[in-house]
């Protein structure tokens, strides 16, 4: 056998129960709260989300549609169907902790409640080409009055 | 072993304590679940373990560095050094 | 700045040798050439970001080319060659044969590099190193993208000739009295690293050709306008690019398992581990690619499944950390400068570990996808780990390819600054991902966090920038003038080197 | 293991052979940086072919002359329950029922095959509803003596005037099933020195491109609502129409003249300054001068995707 200086492998060996211990509990963490966060309630209202080249277009569910803007109530949930005209975008609201995909040919889903009124803002983190940098948009939660 | 034990403790707190804290929440009825406050308590505590791990083993990482380092004066030859053979 | 084997050549025959040594030189000063030029590109990325608005860059569209081949260079024109040239240098002489198994084989995978560096250079495209159809079809201009996807292939063609040569090398060319058991940790690197290659490799050869002819309008396999789906290019593409983080980062541990019972004046702890960390990584590393694609609409179940996938792929690592913190316990440890590169590396290697593993976390990915959170994880492997391994390796070697000593004070000051530098950006990108930044953008709103944070991590860049001229001025100055090392051992610590004309051919 | 015999003697490196090797090295790059930035907006002038809209396949924009010729072919397709029908794809898939743009004159060529089991038949009405007002020459067989499955035939229409027409199949039922397609038909357009005699008289015109500081809304000499914004243009058909325009923004624009404003393929009179794949950079200015044609109201915008609905557009009105 080639030379080692390992003498004993219990410390190892405990060492790699307690990493897998480790990995274990965050798996287990991970799936719980995902499992919470992925259960739309029944009310939530669609907005209907397009990305393109390079701004957002929204649509409510009373058919308005706003560009660059977002007006929502507050308190109120929220069910974003997000897509693409041209090539992948990613819809972001970072204060709200909002990602997903827009995917051109397909409609994913995420929903969230703004808890906050005020302004916050939208962007793009897939890279979608020249003006990616400033494919933004703003967010406004205005009080249900 | 000591560690270990200490690690042990620490991943039971973290493990029920999360759970007792939405088995509360589900009851509030009306109340939707806040994705925000769901996902930066996971981050967070997850960064509480990380960093915990981390302090261990780059304290370890450090003291070696510290302790078997040439220049320590408790440096003695390792026994494959006579030998010259490793 | 060549190690001669036979009588000094003129340059030109050391060009065109297929001697294992002369092939790994030039896979050795490629490599660093690109290392050269593309961190001068992230140089000037990190200017641009330092303040928001236009600084030194004119407009978006060069950022874009600039950061696609930044990435792309680093990755298959840096890590990889670099790999080879080490691997070339040392595998025949661990497993104790003449040479490569293919020596002709192994010079044509070299001359490869050249053409495809030239296409990926001189295209300069625009759709980021990965290339994400439907942008890469539809929107990226040619001819650049086009160059891109040639350059690619003929580079990813190159990294499979290079694999097979390894494995062949390793299994079949490895003197007889010497059983795979035996052979050092760092071959068992580059045969765990080559199978993963081969394995995964030829799975993006099929998505680029598919690629190409999307973007000629024949057919649509990822256009969504010809039906074609665009996740299935995420899907191919990680496929391959996610076991290849473990490609590059493998022969990187290996150069460690080289250096630290070196400089530790110990044999490694255990070898037996190290070897089934390497095989377990192989395989697992195929169970997690699509962790890259959380955000893209994938149902809870995948989700949950490339999860598992991705956390049972981290044991492996955490043994490596373990095997070398047990071989620097008790040991009588020299920190010269290869030493200290070694154990830099580990220290990045275990944070960007421990990042991984809170980032694996799916529902964490709706803060980290895409933003600075995950550039500065996957630098701190790329950079903390893989880079900081191979320059390590790079001073320990250094004899062997010149035989001349490199200039140990500013090898010790090219790893401090660069230590610090390193830390600074990525550590600082973490945190600015968490703000919310997204990666890949040109400008940025002047929030006053990203601003400070963005500044924060140009010095850091910047000081990465005054190490990498103080390392080159170190490699040419020390190649011509540095003084003649004792080729027995280097560094006076004693024990046995694997060293180029050390070996006796045990063939004839 | 056995590795210690020494091949003596063991040969160094020399200065000049580091020198030498240096030199190859900066040659190298001097060489490839010459290429390299020599060659710097050659490698991104052409947009990939996939990229470019039915409309853009003509390299310079499509002028409609009378006599100008649409290619459309499709196919008649059915669900598996023979319940929903459709041209080329079910409804919900992409390219189901697509809509033709045309403009009055075009000549628009269908060529129809029937990719079904059932029997079926193709004709343009006008009526947006029933299978009645079929318009001669336009008929691919008829509900008495339909295609059968997998023959097809070929048949013209030219619209004569605009508006709307659908192409549906004639086989009563079948259109109520969804096999209907609109035929969006815009105004005339012409090349202006065919069917439009120039007038002599010249209009010269300047815009600039400007951008709100978020870049949200964009506008041609001044934002949306200020004053000043996207003036609107008359001029008689036939005048020669010099236009420049300067990009004072920060982003990428492009000029053009277009029939719809949403559509920035359906530029007219070859008025195009730059192009969306090849955009005016920052603080670039670019000029045209072409000939106005028939008389109509048009758009001048701009034409990289999604600036002229962000305000970038504004009447370009022929007398």
């Amino acid at each position: 056998m080639v030379k080692v200086s390992g003498h004993s492998t219990w410390p190892e060996w405990i060492y790699i129960g307690v990493v897998v211990a480790l990995l274990v509990w965050v798996g287990a963490e991970a799936w719980n709260v995902e499992r919470l966060i992925e259960h739309v309630p029944a009310d939530a209202q669609i907005i209907k989300v397009t990305g393109q080249q390079w701004f957002w277009t929204f649509e409510h569910a009373d058919g308005t549609k706003e560009i660059g803007e977002l007006h929502l109530q507050k308190g109120k949930p929220y069910k974003f169907e997000i897509t693409s005209k041209d090539v992948i975008h990613s819809f972001n609201i970072p204060d709200y902790v909002v990602l997903q995909d827009a995917v051109p040919g397909r409609i994913n889903t995420v929903w969230f409640v703004p808890k906050d009124t005020g302004e916050f803002p939208i962007q793009c983190r897939e890279y979608c080409g020249l003006i990616h940098y400033n494919m933004r948009g703003t967010l406004y939660v205005e009080d249900t009055a | 072993m000591k560690k270990i034990v200490g690690l042990s403790c620490m991943l039971t707190i973290l493990l029920v304590l999360p759970t007792i804290q939405y088995v509360f929440a589900q009851d509030a009825p009306g109340e939707y679940l806040d994705r925000r406050v769901e996902i930066w308590n996971l981050f967070f505590r997850m960064m509480t373990v990380a960093f915990v791990i981390g302090a261990i083993v780059s304290g370890t990482l450090i003291w070696l560095v510290w302790r078997f380092r040439e220049s320590n004066p408790k440096a003695k030859p390792t026994k494959y050094e006579e030998a010259g053979e490793w | 700045m060549v190690l001669e084997i036979q009588k000094p050549r003129p340059i030109w025959q050391i060009m065109f040798s297929t001697h294992h040594t002369d092939v790994g030189l030039l896979y050795l000063i490629t490599s660093l050439a690109a290392l050269f030029m593309g961190g001068a590109l992230a140089l000037a990325i990190r200017l641009e970001l330092f303040f928001p608005g236009a600084q030194i860059i004119a407009d978006s569209m060069t950022f874009n080319r600039m950061f696609t081949v930044h990435g792309t260079t680093l990755i298959f024109l840096f890590i990889l060659p670099f790999a080879s040239a080490i691997g070339n240098y040392l595998i025949p002489i661990m497993v104790r044969y003449k040479d490569m198994a293919y020596p002709k084989l192994n010079a044509i995978a070299f001359w490869m590099i050249p053409p495809g560096f030239a296409l990926i250079w001189l295209g300069f495209a625009d759709f980021t190193w990965n290339a994400y159809a439907p942008y890469s079809i539809i929107s990226a201009p040619g001819p650049a993208a086009d160059m891109w996807i040639f350059g690619l292939k003929i580079l990813g063609v190159s990294s499979i000739l290079g694999a097979i040569n390894f494995i062949v090398t390793i299994l079949k060319c490895k003197h007889p009295d010497l059983p795979l058991s035996k052979i050092p940790l760092l071959a068992w690197a580059y045969l765990t690293s080559s199978l993963i290659m081969i394995v995964a490799m030829p799975t993006f050869a099929a998505a680029l050709l598919m690629l190409l002819t999307d973007r000629l309008a024949v057919s649509g396999f990822f256009n969504p306008a010809m039906g074609g789906d665009p996740i299935a290019y995420q899907h191919l593409f990680w496929f391959t690019f996610h076991p290849e983080v473990y490609v590059l980062v493998i022969p990187a541990i290996g150069f460690m398992y080289e250096i630290i019972p070196r400089f530790s004046r110990k044999p490694i702890f255990s070898h037996s581990s190290g070897v089934a960390a390497f095989i377990l990584l192989s395989i697992v590393g195929f169970a997690s690619w699509a962790h890259h694609m959380y955000a893209s609409g994938m149902s809870f179940t995948e989700k949950t499944v490339f999860m598992v996938g991705t956390l049972a792929a981290v044991p492996a690592s955490a043994m490596h950390v373990f095997n070398f913190l047990a071989t620097m316990w008790g040991g009588r440890i020299r920190f010269a400068t290869p030493m200290m590169w070694s154990v830099g590396g580990i220290a990045l290697f275990f944070s960007a570990g421990a990042g991984g593993v809170v980032n694996s976390a799916m529902p964490l990915d709706f803060v980290t996808h895409d933003s600075y959170w995950v550039v500065g994880h996957f630098h701190l492997f790329v950079m903390g780990t893989i880079a900081f391994g191979s320059f390590g390796f790079l001073y320990y070697i250094f004899p062997y390819v010149t035989g001349r000593m490199y200039n140990e004070k500013w090898g010790n000051i090219h790893f401090i600054t660069s230590f610090i530098g390193a830390v600074m950006i990525f550590f600082t990108q973490h945190v600015l991902g968490l703000y919310g930044m997204p990666r890949r953008i040109f400008d940025y709103p002047p929030f006053p966090e990203w601003i400070a944070m963005n500044q924060f991590a140009s010095i850091g860049g910047m000081l990465l920038g005054v190490s990498a001229a103080i390392f080159l001025a170190n490699m040419i100055y020390s190649s011509a003038k540095g003084k003649e090392a004792n080729m027995d051992d280097p560094w006076g610590i004693g024990g046995k080197y694997y060293y180029p004309y050390q070996q006796k051919n045990p063939h004839h | 293991m056995s590795h210690t015999e020494h091949i003596e003697p063991i040969f160094r490196t020399s200065p000049e052979r580091t020198a030498k090797m240096m030199a190859i090295m900066l040659g190298i790059s001097v060489v490839g940086a010459a290429i390299f930035f020599g060659m710097w907006d050659y490698w991104i002038s052409a947009p990939p072919v996939a990229g470019l809209g039915p409309a853009a396949q003509q390299p310079t924009a499509p002028v409609a002359v009378t006599g100008k010729e649409i290619q459309v072919s499709l196919s008649f397709v059915e669900s598996a329950d023979f319940r929903t029908l459709a041209f080329n794809a079910l409804p919900g898939e992409p390219d189901n029922n697509p809509d033709i743009h045309a403009n009055v004159g075009d000549k628009i060529i269908f060529d129809v095959v029937n990719s079904g089991k059932s029997f079926h038949a193709f004709g343009v009405t006008q009526e947006d509803e029933g299978f009645t007002g079929i318009i001669a020459g336009s008929e691919i067989a008829s509900a008495s003596n339909p295609l059968r499955p997998n023959q097809s035939g070929q048949s013209e229409f030219i619209p004569t005037k605009e508006g709307t027409y659908y192409y549906i199949c004639t086989v009563p039922g079948h259109r109520e099933q969804g096999m209907v397609g609109q035929i969006i038909v815009g105004p005339k357009q012409s090349s202006g020195t065919q069917t439009v005699k120039p007038t002599g008289a010249s209009h010269n015109f300047e815009f600039n491109f400007v951008e709100s500081s978020d870049f949200r809304t964009l506008g041609f000499n001044a934002l949306p609502g200020e004053a000043g914004s996207n003036p609107e243009i008359r001029v008689k058909a036939g005048d020669s129409v010099t236009v420049k325009v300067t990009n004072t923004g920060k982003s990428f624009h492009s000029f053009g003249v277009v029939t719809n404003p949403e559509d920035f393929n359906s530029i007219v009179w070859n008025s195009a300054i730059s192009s969306a794949s090849n955009p005016l950079k920052p603080g670039q200015s670019g000029d045209v001068t072409f000939t106005a044609g028939a008389t109509g109201t048009y758009y001048y915008i701009c034409t990289v995707p999604g600036h002229s609905i962000q305000g970038m557009q504004g009447k370009f009105i022929v007398e």
